[in-house]
């Protein structure tokens, strides 16, 4: 039998395991479908607010020496209320619609934002590390994460996920509670916090400093947290943080997550990326004689 | 060690030239971008202000090259208040470059558009027939008008400038003017860069008559490498999958000449 | 007037900036002669334990795809005893010893043990990611920061340092409670927490499972904890993560460290990079004019 | 794409041959293996137990490779019990090579240390005079004799196998052996790799005569690339500056043939 690229995280049923991570290329519906063409088993939002934000003034995104990307684009975006109208007419795409707030109130308000549109999930990016009030800054206080996930499971049927990443606060403790609080799924991770400064003119790079870093240098980092969390929870999870190669899904998959999701890598080889990494992992399967995604989830726990 | 075209190189200004009271061309020395395609930009770093995207302009003097910039907003104005000794980062070149035909060409520029014209005109054959159009609002702004008729002296040429308010050269609109020529004269090929309305009237003109025709598209750009979504125009992606893009397909394209993204990417009409 | 490569970490003096970092190569007499030789201004040995511990089997080090080096030789080291006898007829190079443990009472007995060296400096190692009860589970615990960092300066009065790193709790905390603790200078960062698999075996490379992320992955992040310390406190700061250039030296003086450390440059450019660093540094400060390098610390924080 | 060195292949092992009750060969495909320099060794990792340095051994078969074993802890005991269709995972080849010199050559080897001396010999060149000398404790750990003679079969040459007991071949210890070869007759070039108390000797006796001579050094290796320092010998690092060292380098360093270090890194004596 001809091995299935389909996956579930929980109750998420995805045709194909790699979707576009959130940020990356993701403000046109018009896109979304050319992604999904090419591959993509789903697209995440940018994180949504609910205002417009221009985001930071230029630099926001470079080329790390040695490999990756920074960036810090400070979470622009037409904000919950235009986009939600942009995606209403959508029908074929699995669209994830990633938010970010400061207050439990702020996502509540969004998601009914989102009640005409067809959703697949919601993911709460209490992960983002270079703006103030929201993404780490939510995701490193305890009691505000639980609040935010209680009001967000009270107010949707949609499955909600949680982005989380490295802050402040040990995010294995961020995990717990959005799994207390009714989480269904985990994304693991976001960009981790870093800098670069021009030697020439000695001034950081990007306008807002600091920045997140993404791309194959946290490749590394991110796969031990989906061990870690699948080693001590028992969540789906979507792995993400450089993926780049058939063989960094696979690593992913057998680390515990049951999907990935890929930014950085379409900065590298364009968004042929996921094709290539669909055709990869097949190959696999029928090398290994799965049949299923769900076959490989976690095997790599038992040692 | 070779240059990765997406760090950023510190270059020093040598050189600016007023064109006109808002517009200046800076010089600086760089191997690569002397030597960047035809329509090709690069993502240009003000220190402590903003960073660009700018197409290259071509300069006279071999391993150099230019930005020609409109003073605007905050950003392109500190470009332009850049003087001779100042740094700037650049990385790229970045897009793809125009299709470039043989026999008679007509390229049509508005304003900074003009930019990647120039570096046209440094591609075209001896044997080609070449019209420019330049168009401007009103006598001060017109500008590159001697450059153009200095890189076609060995082509059979008509540099054609017009203004809005006939302040010089042919009155009216420049989409006037080319609709004309294209309406009355068979072109192998028309090329345009300048404002989106513009270049959509001059589209519109060549490809209804099966004329092959170019334009380069200006959206918002953060990264220009086609991670942020920022300048898409449609499905395409102008950093990436242009900036210039061919009649045939323009046409299909239900922003092009209608619509752009803001800075938080809110879709608005031109 | 020729620039001078000397460089001061608050009282410690020394006549390069550039250092060996801790557990690299750090064995042996002879090899830190070689290294001293070689262009480096110190040398920091492999962190020493009370007892001899022979570390984890291998695979303990192993070359991440896309850049990077990953380790967990947990720490073999051959005691504290054993390590001071062998570096007492040291006399020619500034060694730096580096400490590990779990409780006050070690670090006192090792201190006590290289009364008969000359040594430099002590470096408390707060920060390995991949040993139980010593490292980073000491560095996560800010009472027993505070007590080891008080016992130790009232042990000695060579001056000592405390190495940080991403450990589940803020390192800006283990800082500032290392600094109310007396300590001398900070060492910022150690490897960061990470793991492969190996998708034909199906499971961790590592015997540890999980390893530390070392090299160019690191360096954006390192400096980015660089410039956040020296903009938050006022100690002197030794960088180390990923630097392998001169330029990347210079991030770190303009972030705000006085002196560097490297490890894993040494794995892909072998020991000629201490030498190839200060000519380029040299170059550097001649261009800009500088003739110390604490005229280029912390510039870019300006900005 | 080109294999980074550094980065574990997964191979699988095609066939196993016992050498001796506690020595045995086993054999893989690959290239990059198959065709390394004499002397050079690979970083082994039988998965699940413990990654372990390996002198590469040849093959008679292009494009393969084997791993010659003896069973003697943990690590080597889980390499010697992998059988056909198993996996390990190969990382090299390291270290530096033999400097073969052309003439007269005495190999002497010891053990697994005749492991690089069987690949020196499919490099000498056919007008070479060859004489190989296999040291032993007694006849059933006796290997590679008969694999040296075919190797040898186009040279003039010599294969003497000595054993402690007398059980096979001459009586008596190898640098015995050695030392009345070099004492009565010439010499290029001396190679030797086998216990580190056996090749001091072959050293002493070789240089003190002022014979080239070049021996492989053993040490405790962690990363095999010249980061960890466990295989430090006085200033030297054996899988950076070695594993092989001249007579001249040797008989400046006071650890060889004296003490190595443990897994902890303390200094022992042989
Ligand atoms: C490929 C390309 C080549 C260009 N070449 C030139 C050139 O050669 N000379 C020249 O003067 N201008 C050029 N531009 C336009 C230039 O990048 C700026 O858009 C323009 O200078 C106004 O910027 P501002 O920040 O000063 O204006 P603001 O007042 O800040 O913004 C006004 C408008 O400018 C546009 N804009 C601002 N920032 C950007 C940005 N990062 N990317 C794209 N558009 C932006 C937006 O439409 C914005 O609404 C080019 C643009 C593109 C996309
Ligand atoms: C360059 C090199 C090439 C070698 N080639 C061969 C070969 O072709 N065939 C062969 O059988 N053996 C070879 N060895 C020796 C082999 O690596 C092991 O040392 C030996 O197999 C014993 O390992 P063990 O773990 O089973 O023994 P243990 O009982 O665990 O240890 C016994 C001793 O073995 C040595 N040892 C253990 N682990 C290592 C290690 N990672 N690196 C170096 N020494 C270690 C130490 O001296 C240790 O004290 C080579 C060693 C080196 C350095
Ligand atoms: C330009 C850019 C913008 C991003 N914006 C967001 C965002 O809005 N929300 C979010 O949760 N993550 C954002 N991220 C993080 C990515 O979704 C992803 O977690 C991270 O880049 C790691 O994956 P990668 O290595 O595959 O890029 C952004 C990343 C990049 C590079
Ligand atoms: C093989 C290896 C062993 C290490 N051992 C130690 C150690 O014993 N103590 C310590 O504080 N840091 C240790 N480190 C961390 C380094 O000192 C350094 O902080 C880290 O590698 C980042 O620097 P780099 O990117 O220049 O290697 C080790 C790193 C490596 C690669
Ligand atoms: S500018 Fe970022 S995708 Fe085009
Ligand atoms: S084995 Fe690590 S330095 Fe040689």
């Amino acid at each position: 039998m001809e091995p299935s690229l389909a996956t579930s995280i929980g109750k998420i049923q995805l045709n194909k395991p790699a979707m576009l991570a959130s940020g990356i290329l993701g403000i046109s519906l018009d896109v979304f479908n050319r992604l999904y063409r090419s591959g993509a088993g789903a697209v995440v939002t940018k994180s949504l607010s609910s205002e417009p934000w221009e985001g930071y003034p230029n630099p926001t995104i470079f080329s790390v020496n040695g490999g990756g990307w920074m960036n810090a684009v400070g979470l622009s975006n037409p904000g919950a209320t235009n986009f939600a109208k942009m995606i209403e007419s959508n029908q074929n795409v699995p669209i994830m619609v990633s938010l970010v707030g400061s207050i439990p109130k702020d996502f509540e308000m969004m998601i009914n934002e989102f009640k005409n549109c067809k959703v697949t999930a919601f993911e709460l990016n209490l992960s983002c590390p270079h703006v103030a009030k929201v993404g780490l800054e939510v995701g490193d206080d305890p009691e505000l994460v639980k609040k935010i996930v209680t009001t967000v499971k009270n107010s949707t049927d949609v499955p909600v996920i949680a982005k989380v990443g490295l802050g402040t606060t040990h995010y294995l403790n961020t995990v717990k509670i959005a799994i207390d609080s009714g989480i269904d799924a985990i994304t693991a991770i976001n960009t981790v916090r870093a800098m670069a400064i021009d030697v020439e003119t000695q001034r950081p790079i990007l306008s807002n400093k600091f920045g997140g870093l993404s791309g194959t240098p946290i490749k590394p980092i991110a796969l031990r947290c989906v061990y870690e969390i699948a080693s001590k929870y028992n969540v789906p999870i979507i792995g993400c943080g450089g993926i780049s190669t058939w063989e960094d899904a696979i690593e992913f998959f057998l680390a515990g997550a049951s999907a990935i999701q890929l930014g950085s890598a379409i900065g590298d080889n364009w968004i042929n990326v996921f094709d290539d990494i669909n055709k990869g992992i097949l190959q696999y399967m029928k090398k290994k004689n799965y049949s299923t995604i769900g076959e490989m989830v976690g095997l790599a726990k038992k040692f | 060690m070779q240059r990765n075209s997406n760090h950023t190189t510190i270059v020093t200004i040598e050189k600016v030239i007023d064109e006109t009271p808002t517009v200046r061309t800076l010089y600086f020395s760089d191997h690569i971008m002397s030597n960047v395609l035809p329509g090709q930009f690069a993502m240009v770093w003000i220190p402590g202000i903003n960073e660009l995207p700018m197409s290259v302009m071509i300069s006279k003097e071999s391993g150099k090259a230019a930005f020609t910039v409109r003073k605007h907003g905050l950003a392109s104005t500190g470009l332009f208040n850049i003087q001779t000794g100042d740094k700037i980062g650049i990385r790229g070149p970045y897009g793809n470059a125009f299709d470039i035909k043989e026999g008679r060409l007509l390229l049509v520029g508005g304003g900074t558009g003009l930019v990647p014209m120039m570096r046209l005109l440094t591609h075209v054959k001896p044997t080609d027939d070449v019209t420019v159009l330049i168009g401007a609002k009103s006598k001060d702004e017109v500008f590159f008008e001697t450059l153009a008729n200095e890189l076609l002296k060995n082509n059979s040429h008509n540099v054609i400038v017009s203004t809005d308010d006939g302040s010089y050269g042919e009155k009216g609109f420049v989409t006037d003017a080319a609709e004309k020529l294209v309406s009355t004269s068979h072109f192998d090929g028309v090329y345009t860069c300048g404002p989106e309305k513009m270049m959509y009237k001059i589209v519109q003109s060549a490809h209804s008559r099966g004329i092959f025709v170019q334009a380069s598209l200006e959206r918002m750009m953060k990264c220009g490498i086609g991670i942020c979504g920022s300048c898409c125009v449609g499905e395409d992606l102008a950093c990436k999958d242009g900036t210039i893009f061919d009649g045939n397909h323009l046409s299909k394209n239900k922003e092009f000449g209608y619509s752009h993204r803001n800075k938080a990417g809110i879709l608005e009409d031109y």
